[in-house]
């Protein structure tokens, strides 16, 4: 190997890594030198300054299983090669995979102390929770994205690994972090103010420089058709849970969800439940926690045939300081599952 | 479906059908009832929130009543 | 109007018996628990929870009024100045408990008093 | 009403027999400068101390910073209410020191920011680090409550610009700038076709150290006023705050809005200035709706199309801040507000305390939590224990060798939410 070259070692998944499809997705990390299936394209990319010294591979159902292993695992294979960057992906919008990336070039990043990079589809669910602590790219939804993608993660690598300064994601292009850092503008904020001012009176484009936070809207779902026939979930943001807080979602800021089975139950009581929500006074919801999440008349209604069936687990979490990234991660990975176990409806409460 | 005491709040957050509750510590709930009437309360707004379920709405609507 | 006080300031309490402030054993947050339990009962915050220019993780004390009744609706101005008052304090905590010399602690016990009785004259004479 | 502002360049400062400005140089009589502020009998002494832009000497904890400014021809003095007699000011001749400012210090509570280094890395944050400072180090007599520790330490530092300010007044100025606003409806009639804008002008006013006086009055007790900008370049409003150094405005500020500087170079270009509304910070949230409801009530009945809503301070006012910008935004108001964030040391918090889809135009004066380390100065003047207090978990900590890792909000005027400086914050 040439001297005085940067060191870049490479993450992918076993689809990626060329070792399968989904049926190879158990596959646990695993170590090659060089480049590897798009490593390819953006060894050419790198340029002479840099080399892919080594590929780590893992499958994303071993990764996302076994979640501390694999990402104690991947590091030490990448410790290995001596990098002097890391590329993870791009993962497009493959949510495993995104998220793997995300964990991986975290770990570089807090224990190697090594800077990474990786790219994927805005909505790829891997970009909220990593973004903050995470250079993300924007790619396309799929790999047919790949040949766009490949440049700007070699060129933004390079930059990484010379120890450029990185610039605001206008002049960078990644993913905005959410993190607010200072700088010397060439005018005093009086004069920016006035100037936005007569840009927004004559109606020209101006850019605040603290953006408020904006919700997301969705289109309203088709109403329930037959109810009789429907299966209803009850999903909570009143921290409902079993007694002793089995998952420990803490009272504030909370960090998960919890999947509960309500097989067997008619009524919630202080034996069997309690609130794990900090954000309200405990009191009434500990001494019955069906004023929070309504299992006795869900029961009487099944009974009745008002409704097809109660769903055989409740979600709960604590909606308290809990992130606005954090809570629509929970709500997104709550509904998918719901979906795939053929839930028709959901009532959610919240305090 | 969002069963919530802070209406505002649940618009804000993006929810379609809103059916209004009790208050935040006890949503679907009052302590200060007799626990028939109590539970009958919550059955209102259960039944009222399984109502909403089965309306067409085009936006975000409130169910009142 | 009647208003209802809560107080963690031994200066506010010695100074102001008459009104009656409801003692809260504890932090900053203490007060912030009980303030925000009663928002949720339906009273309404008469004083702004976060302290002039004091990050509400790093003082002592903290005094705070409501409306000494509560509606049947909840107010959601309070809602939201809870929730941003937690915030604020979440944001600025400690690592390790707080801890002042007598007379850092003295001072922060009058600024609060101070804070509070700018505010007197309006609660008292608010409808 | 019409302003000539005589500017007279300061470019060192001395001590010498006698107070006067002599080819860009302040020479003060100390003697005479100390006599002066210990007339008032509440304060037992006064250091008086010179600190120039370069030097290796840190500030703290500041108080207050004043630029020296007389009133040349025109009626009332300068800072009425306090040291002048009560006489509406902004008209006719104003000289200033413009390069010499009087720096307050000494320690109120134990708890007092407010730190200026007149070298390294400190400096760059703060402008008075490139003033030819006159620093007063005052002590109140024993007991003397803090209520009366602050006035007797504010009414110094006014007194001391007021007779330092003094010394130009028959000097020549090196330029003259004249400011001139008529009435609404002249100023309207001048400019049918441009956009009406005022300046909403908000003002800390939450109780000790936290206050801000105008025409001597506690701003805590006013409705939202109108005010002429003039008034403000005469001292009208004045300041009374010393915890948050980063976000207070000093009365240098005051005397040197850079809004109503930025406005009136603007005027009759693409907008129409028609003057300013000044509103409070209060505590109670009635006062807020009260005051907030009435400023914005005012900007509509002089006719503004447009509004720059300065805050004062953080947390509690960005209560009034919002409330300000939805109720301007309501009356059809286009508003831009300019604020300060409290983002934490990691950047990665929520920046206020309260937000709002209206407020789309935001200028940001940077993140207050940043950390910053203050090498060792040679020379401390003030009360070098209050470092102790700030390393007592207020918002840094003081090292063994004098240095300071501080979060900025230590450093009087860095992020000070008239836009007076070009820090910002931007999202990463």
């Amino acid at each position: 190997m040439a001297q005085g070259k940067l060191r870049v070692v490479h993450y992918l998944n076993q689809f990626f890594g060329q070792i399968g499809g989904e049926e190879k997705a158990n596959t646990p990390p695993e170590a090659r030198a060089g480049a590897v299936g798009p490593g390819m394209g953006l060894k050419a990319a790198l340029g002479a300054d840099a080399e892919i010294v080594g590929t780590v591979i893992c499958g994303d159902t071993y990764f996302a299983e076994h979640l501390a292993e694999a990402t104690r695992t991947v590091l030490e294979l990448i410790k290995q090669f001596q990098p002097d960057v890391v590329i993870a992906g791009p993962a497009f919008n493959a949510g495993r995979y995104g998220t793997a990336c995300g964990a991986v070039c975290q770990a570089v990043v807090k224990e190697l102390k090594v800077p990474a990079v990786t790219a994927m589809f805005p909505e790829n669910p891997g970009v909220d929770i990593y973004k903050k602590d995470v250079y993300i790219l924007p790619t396309a939804d799929s790999a047919a994205g790949m040949r766009e993608a490949l440049p700007k993660l070699a060129a933004f690598a390079l930059k990484l690994a010379r120890g450029e300064a990185i610039g605001t994601p206008e002049e960078e292009g990644y993913i905005p972090r959410g993190i607010r850092k200072n700088f010397f503008a060439e005018k005093s904020g009086a004069a920016r103010a006035v100037d936005m001012l007569v840009a927004k009176l004559q109606g020209k484009p101006f850019t605040t420089e603290l953006p408020m936070p904006i919700f997301d809207r969705v289109p309203p779902n088709p109403p329930v058709k037959d109810m009789a026939h429907a299966t209803i979930a009850l999903v909570t943001s009143g921290g409902i849970v079993p007694k002793g807080n089995p998952d420990h979602i803490e009272s504030s800021s909370a960090s998960k969800f919890g999947k509960y089975s309500l097989k067997g139950l008619d009524d919630l009581t202080p034996e069997t439940h309690q609130t794990a929500h900090g954000g309200y006074d405990p009191t009434y919801a500990n001494a019955d926690p069906d004023r929070v999440l309504p299992l006795d008349v869900m029961r009487d209604l099944e009974r009745e045939g008002r409704i097809g069936k109660l769903f055989d687990y409740h979600y709960a979490t604590v909606g308290n300081g809990t992130s606005v990234a954090n809570a629509s991660r929970y709500g997104a990975a709550i509904a998918k599952e719901l979906k795939e176990a053929g839930v028709d409806a959901v009532i959610l409460t919240s305090t | 479906m969002h069963v919530c005491t802070v209406v505002p709040i649940s618009l804000t957050v993006g929810a379609n059908r809103i059916v209004p509750a009790v208050a935040i510590p006890h949503p679907l709930g009052n302590p200060e009832l007799p626990k028939e009437e109590e539970k009958a309360l919550r059955r209102r707004l259960v039944e009222k929130a399984l109502r909403a379920l089965e309306t067409p709405v085009e936006g975000q609507t409130v169910f009142e009543n | 109007m009647e208003f209802l006080t809560l107080t963690n300031n031994p200066a506010v309490k010695e100074k102001y018996p008459d009104l009656k402030p409801v003692w809260v054993e504890g932090g900053v947050d203490e007060v912030y628990r009980r303030a925000r339990d009663l928002v949720h009962k339906g009273h309404r915050l008469l004083t702004h929870p976060l302290s002039s220019s004091l990050k509400p993780g790093r003082i002592p004390y903290k005094t705070v009024a409501l409306s000494a009744k509560a509606e049947t609706t909840v107010d959601l101005m309070s809602l939201g100045l809870m929730a941003a008052a937690f915030e604020a304090w979440e944001k600025t905590k400690p690592d390790v408990p707080l801890s002042f010399p007598a007379q850092v602690a003295a001072d922060y016990a009058l600024v609060d008093l101070a804070v509070f009785e700018s505010a007197l004259d309006s609660l008292k004479n608010a409808p | 009403m019409r302003l000539e502002l005589g500017k007279i360049p300061i470019r060192n400062v001395e001590f010498g027999p006698a107070t006067k400005v002599e080819n860009g140089t302040l020479y003060v009589n100390k003697e005479e400068l100390r006599a002066l502020i210990l007339e008032d009998k509440s304060i037992k002494s006064c250091e008086v101390d010179l600190a120039r832009p370069g030097e290796e000497v840190r500030i703290i904890p500041v108080k207050d910073v004043i630029e020296p400014r007389c009133k040349v021809s025109g009626p009332g003095g300068i800072f009425p209410g306090l040291v002048s007699k009560v006489e509406t000011v902004g008209s006719g001749r104003t000289h200033v020191l413009k390069g010499a400012a009087v720096v307050t210090t000494g320690k109120i509570v134990g708890f007092q920011e407010g730190i200026i280094d007149m070298t390294g890395p400190g400096a760059k944050y703060t402008p008075f680090s490139q003033t030819y400072n006159v620093v007063l180090n005052l002590q109140p007599v024993d007991g003397l409550p803090q209520h009366d520790h602050e006035r007797a330490v504010r009414l110094a530092g006014l007194k001391a610009a007021a007779y330092l300010g003094e010394a130009g007044k028959n000097v020549e100025p090196e330029t003259v700038e004249v400011y001139e606003l008529g009435s609404y409806l002249e100023t309207a009639a001048k400019y049918p076709n441009l956009p009406k804008v005022v300046y909403v002008y908000m003002l800390q006013s939450q109780g000790l150290l936290h206050d801000t006086w105008v025409y001597g009055v506690d701003a805590k007790r006013i409705l939202p006023s109108l005010i002429h900008p003039n008034e403000t370049m005469d001292g009208a409003i004045v300041s009374g705050n010393c915890v948050s150094a980063c976000d207070k405005n000093t009365t240098y500020h005051h005397l040197n809005n850079p809004v109503i500087a930025e406005l009136y170079k603007r005027h009759g270009k693409d907008l129409c200035f028609l003057g300013c509304v000044i509103t409070n910070e209060n505590v109670t949230l009635a006062d807020k709706q009260r005051s907030s409801s009435y400023a914005a009530k005012l900007a509509h009945m002089i006719g503004a199309d447009a509004a720059i809503v300065t805050e004062e301070g953080f947390g509690n006012p960005d209560a009034d801040l919002i409330m300000n910008c939805n109720k301007l935004e309501d009356y059809g108001i286009k508003t831009v507000l300019i604020t300060d964030e409290y983002a934490g040391r990691d950047g990665a918090s929520q920046s206020l305390a309260d937000v709002s889809p209206k407020a789309d135009a935001v200028v940001s004066t940077g993140n207050a939590n940043e950390l910053i380390d203050l090498p060792p100065m040679k020379k401390v003047i003030g009360d070098a224990s209050a470092a102790n207090v700030i390393a007592g978990g207020f918002a840094g900590a003081l090292h063994d060798d004098g240095s300071i890792t501080a979060e900025l909000q230590v450093i009087t005027g860095v992020n000070c939410e008239l836009g007076y400086s070009n820090l910002r914050a931007t999202g990463y």
